[in-house]
């Protein structure tokens, strides 16, 4: 590295930089390229606030679907994000690191476990279990939520045990030594000091939740219904797009990509609202 | 006498806050300068104005000039990184880089290119000698600094900036978390240094100040209040916010 | 009210563990499903022998090599790339709206579905490019695909290694690439490490960016131009149309095994790289 | 370290680039629909068995990548399972290879073992919603069907007439999962490939009538979908020799024996 200077390595750095960066910024493109003629075609609101999906007759309305991929993703994250920062606590604060060193991997080993996997575990457990138990048809927005929940965990853990582990152990001794439990120091202490890893954790979960297609489109049930039950089959705009791609051609083909530009911009939507959210409370604390 | 540092006209800012104002004084080589003031009087922004490390800081701005050697340390193409391996700096807080005693102590040296293991050898024990740690650690120097006692690893750091063999060495409270026996090293330490090198120590400790120090700076609210020998300034103060100080009536 | 610490103490206990413990089941139930369906039909001539019959009998070979293959080259393209721009973005530029907008970027790409990478590559890579259904479409796509989640992970990790260090190295002499290289990477290897892991992840389990790109032939593959099928896309094929549950699972059990592996070795490497440092 | 780690990544995707490059062999990509492409890996084998100078890989991606890789070039032949060929598909050339039965099956304890069209298209479009209404047990009806687009839905659709499907219907975009998810749910109807029959569901008379390989040949189960393959132009060279081979009694004989139907 002597050989090319501060400055080279600066200007490599910043080269790859926005070399990744504009890969992004190409799909990005391309998703509004391939969709956005599309809805000003169709029109905004018809292709937004109208429920009448059928593709052969030419109806394209997407508001179910934007609806159902809310509830999923909340019901996602009220599952997934609890247990995950709870894990993550218990796993570094209470547990022998030993231990978790072995956890960890075996955690992490989740990510890797297709999503298709996940889907026929859904479909063949979960969805007879919530069938039995609740009634409904088993395939619904409860199994889509429960499954997304179990699949962001890892993300959740791993992500969250880093920066917990981030925290200098004299913050902890310092809180430990003035008489506080171990629970007051998490809260306390080591709660504010990794927050940012943490929302970092659940923001990657709350990606993966909203971006996964394969498990959701196999346990959610997929009718174009606006659920009123936990109980409801419900389609997601993911599961859309994933679900009719590998048949449409023409007009349907550009909705469904209309439908991932949908989707972006809610992705946007909700990041923001997330990083308001979190840092206003930040802030308070 | 031989001026290391000549501090011209210098105003500090950070964002709209003017930190330090208007510092003009000479810092004579190869002698002990102590600067005391209570806690935000701008000690350790002016210390770190020597070393640039300020530059580190968004928002820090300054006007006037800082000499060293007679040359201006701030003008446009100076090259900070050999400003800062000639201008070395202790911190408050001990701070041992996570890796072994030895590569703590050569971390400097290395990073200019030198590997030769014998040289790095000789230089291991030369630096932890003159800062009173060698007898201490010469049998684990391959162990974590991190794993050293706090009197111990600020002695670590210090070694650390002698084996770059800087010309000046800066120290921000070196002895404030360390107990009396860990400060008398690190005092008995620089005594000896000054022979060879230009020392800037902060102190919150006035009666280390009178120890050690040849000259003495008192600051207050971001102004140089008064500088002079270390004798006079202990006991004939022109000043009355110096007396008030370092009699301990408020501060 | 305010109630005794102790009992606070305890009920955290109770919550926190409860919940590890509910989670460690889930994740222990998936594990055990996959590996009793799968376990039996794992032999050494599943491992080594090209699948015939639609897949149907016959082994898994082709698969293995495609599934090392494919994530491998991903996470080479992808992980200097994210380390560098977190870097960056971390260490040479000050926070501001630039950064700020590049960092939200990421954040929301992390949520694009794979199905439109895959779409994305398809058009890109395997159309206009010319590459074709190859190994380097396919690794170029999953690059991408993988690199929000290894820009996140390393810049959190890097602003958790402490302000004091930087300024201890710098203070010694040192240029930013040098306190990069030598002070900041290797304290924040760990959060690093786990970005990888997670990434390498996701692209040995990812399914519909991969058929879009990589393509799914069983042949094994002679140049990074020709086409390969990953155990999951394998798996994806065999269960979804329905031609044989027992060699699915027996894949999926495989695969789980593999990359159990490889996370094991890998934080074994580590944690043995950390503790020769220090 | 991290020097290494770059010497070595980079070693490695410049041997990954150089590593072999083409052999001089014809080379033929089929892409397109999932549901046929297990089939023409089988059928590929085969022929390249006899045939070394000819390479054939295989991908799948849906019929909708079948029809725009034809089209671009990405693929010699394209394969889809759609009824009725849409317009991007105009300048291809398409050839019948196969056909396929759908069944229309539910769970095997269900009691119910056959159904009239018009029952079928009650119970399709919401207004059966309950298996009593036609002999089963008194339970509500769920109904599972694969997505808009889907060959196997269009034919479906174009058979049974009149299919309006009821707004909750369960959506599934496979055979295999069509499958799991009546072999889970007692109450559930659905229908899938004939070959994908198994002992985990139960394949439906309609109109009387089994869904058999006989009766489907001989005309009297009504429920078939054609599978084309899509060529860009006009038949020629080692493309037509390989779709002369899968229209040949070798291949047809194949596809008959791994649970398709031959084309004539």
């Amino acid at each position: 590295m002597k050989l090319i200077g501060e400055k080279g390595v600066k200007r490599i750095l910043m080269l790859t930089a926005f070399s990744a960066i504009s890969a992004l910024l190409l799909i990005a493109l391309f998703i509004l390229n391939e969709g956005l003629p599309f809805i000003f075609k169709y029109g905004v609101k018809d292709f937004l606030f109208s429920s009448d999906w059928n593709p052969h007759l030419g109806k394209y309305g997407i508001y179910p679907m934007i609806v159902a991929s809310l509830w999923v993703t909340f019901g996602a994250l009220v599952i997934g994000a609890p247990l995950g920062v709870a894990g993550a606590f218990f796993l570094t604060e209470y547990v022998p690191k030993s231990i978790m060193r072995i956890i960890k991997p075996t955690i992490e080993l989740l990510a890797a476990i297709p999503s298709v996997v996940y889907g026929f575990i859904g479909v063949m457990v979960l969805a007879p279990l919530i069938r039995n138990n609740f009634g409904g048809p088993g395939l619904s927005l409860l199994a889509a939520s429960i499954i997304l929940g179990i699949m962001i965990l890892p993300t959740v853990i791993s992500i969250s045990i880093d920066s917990i582990m981030a925290v200098p152990q004299s913050y902890r001794e310092g809180s430990l030594a003035l008489g506080a439990t171990t629970w007051q120091t998490i809260h306390m202490v080591t709660v504010k000091a990794s927050k940012s890893g943490i929302i970092a954790s659940i923001i990657l979960g709350m990606g993966r939740a909203i971006g996964e297609t394969m498990a959701v489109i196999m346990v959610a049930g997929n009718s174009v219904n606006i659920p009123h039950s936990p109980l409801d089959s419900v389609r997601t705009l993911t599961a859309n797009i994933a679900l009719e791609m590998s048949y449409a051609t023409g007009l349907h083909r550009q909705a469904l990509f209309a439908t991932g530009v949908v989707l972006f911009i809610g992705i946007i939507i909700l990041n923001s609202i997330a990083s308001v959210v979190l840092r206003k409370r930040a802030v308070k604390k | 006498m031989k001026t290391k540092f000549h501090i011209k006209d210098l105003d500090l800012f950070f964002k709209e806050e003017k930190v330090l104002k208007q510092i003009n004084f000479e810092i004579p080589a190869n002698k002990i300068l102590g600067i005391i003031g209570p806690s935000g009087s701008g000690k350790t922004t002016f210390l770190r104005a020597l070393n640039r490390m300020n530059d580190l800081e968004d928002g820090t701005r300054i006007e006037g000039n800082i000499l060293l050697d007679e040359e201006d340390i701030y003008k446009p193409d100076y090259d900070v990184v050999a400003l800062r391996k000639k201008v070395g700096m202790v911190f408050a807080m001990p701070v041992p880089l996570p890796m072994s005693i030895y590569e703590n102590v050569v971390y400097g040296v290395r990073l200019s290119g030198v590997n030769d293991s014998k040289l790095l050898d000789e230089l291991v024990e030369k630096s932890l000698t003159a800062s009173y740690l060698w007898d201490e650690v010469k049998d684990r120097l391959k162990t974590s600094g991190m794993r050293l006692s706090g009197g111990q690893q600020q002695r670590l750091c210090l070694a650390r900036v002698l084996a770059m063999e800087p010309e000046v060495i800066l120290l921000d409270e070196p002895c404030s978390g360390l107990d009396p026996i860990s400060t008398a090293k690190i005092e008995d330490a620089l005594t000896v240094l000054k022979k060879d090198y230009t020392i800037i120590l902060v102190t919150n400790n006035t009666k280390q100040a009178a120890r050690v120090a040849d000259n003495t700076a008192f600051f207050l609210m971001g102004e140089l209040i008064e500088i002079g020998s270390t004798g006079q300034i202990f006991t004939t103060p022109n000043r009355i916010e110096t007396n008030d100080y370092i009699t301990g009536r408020f501060g | 009210m305010r109630i005794h610490p102790r009992y606070t103490q305890r009920g955290a206990i109770a919550v926190l563990g409860g919940a590890t413990l509910l989670t460690l089941l889930i994740l222990a139930f998936i594990i055990f499903f996959i590996l009793e369906k799968g376990l039996p039909g794992i032999s050494l001539s599943f491992l080594t022998t090209n699948p015939t019959d639609m897949g149907r009998a016959g082994g898994i070979f082709p698969t293995l090599i495609g599934t090392i293959i494919l994530p491998l080259l991903a996470i080479i393209i992808a992980t200097p790339l994210g380390i560098f721009t977190s870097v960056y973005l971390s260490e040479y530029t000050k926070e501001n709206k630039a950064t700020r907008i590049i960092r939200f970027g990421t954040d929301c790409l992390a949520g694009i579905p794979s199905i439109i990478f895959g779409l994305f590559g398809y058009i890109f890579f395997v159309v206009t490019l010319g590459f074709g259904w190859s190994i380097l479409s396919g690794g170029l796509t999953l690059a991408v695909m993988i690199l929000p989640t290894i820009i996140r992970t390393s810049e959190e990790a890097i602003r958790a290694v402490p302000k004091s260090y930087r300024e201890v190295s710098f203070s010694l002499g040192a240029t930013s690439w040098q306190t990069v290289k030598k002070v900041i990477l290797p304290n924040a290897l760990p959060g690093i490490v786990t970005g990888i892991m997670l990434s390498i992840g996701r692209a040995i389990g990812e399914t519909a960016a991969v058929i879009f790109t990589a393509g799914s032939s069983l042949r094994i593959p002679s140049s990074v131009f020709d086409s390969t099928r990953t155990m999951a896309v394998h798996f994806y094929i065999l269960a979804r149309e329905g031609i044989s549950a027992e060699n699915a699972y027996a894949t999926a059990a495989t695969l789980i095994i593999a990359v159990l592996i490889v996370n094991l070795s890998a934080y074994w490497l580590m944690h043995r790289f950390i503790a020769k440092r220090s | 370290m991290f020097k290494k780690i770059l010497v070595f990544s980079s070693a490695l995707l410049l041997i990954a680039i150089m590593w072999g490059c083409g052999k001089g062999k014809t080379s033929i990509t089929l892409a397109g629909s999932t549901a046929f492409q297990p089939f023409a890996e089988k059928l590929a084998d085969q022929y390249m068995a006899t045939n070394n100078n000819v390479v054939i890989t295989v991908q799948g991606g849906g019929s909708a990548v079948g029809i725009q890789s034809a089209n671009s070039g990405a693929a010699q032949i394209g394969m889809a399972d759609l009824v009725t060929l849409p317009k991007e598909a105009k300048d291809l050339t398409a050839t019948v290879v196969a056909k396929d039965g759908v069944a229309i099956v539910v769970n095997p304890l269900n009691k119910v073992t056959d159904l009239s069209t018009d029952q079928v298209r009650d119970i399709f479009n919401g207004k059966i919603t309950n298996w009593k209404e036609v002999g089963g047990i008194d339970a509500p009806i769920t109904v599972v069907s694969r997505e808009a687009g889907s060959g196997t839905r269009s034919s479906f659709e174009q058979i049974v007439t009149g299919i309006n499907l009821k707004k909750d219907a369960l959506i599934q975009d496979s055979n295999g999962t069509i499958r799991e998810t009546v072999a889970n749910d007692a109450n559930s109807i659905g229908y899938v490939s004939h070959g994908l029959i198994n002992e985990k569901i139960k394949a439906l008379k309609i109109d009387d009538q089994e869904c058999t390989v006989e009766n489907i040949v001989s005309g009297k189960y009504k429920l078939v979908r054609p599978i084309f393959l899509l060529v860009k132009g006009s038949l020629e060279g080692e493309t037509k020799n390989f779709i002369d081979y899968i229209l040949s009694d070798e291949g047809q004989k194949t596809i008959k024996a791994e649970g398709l139907l031959p084309a004539k």
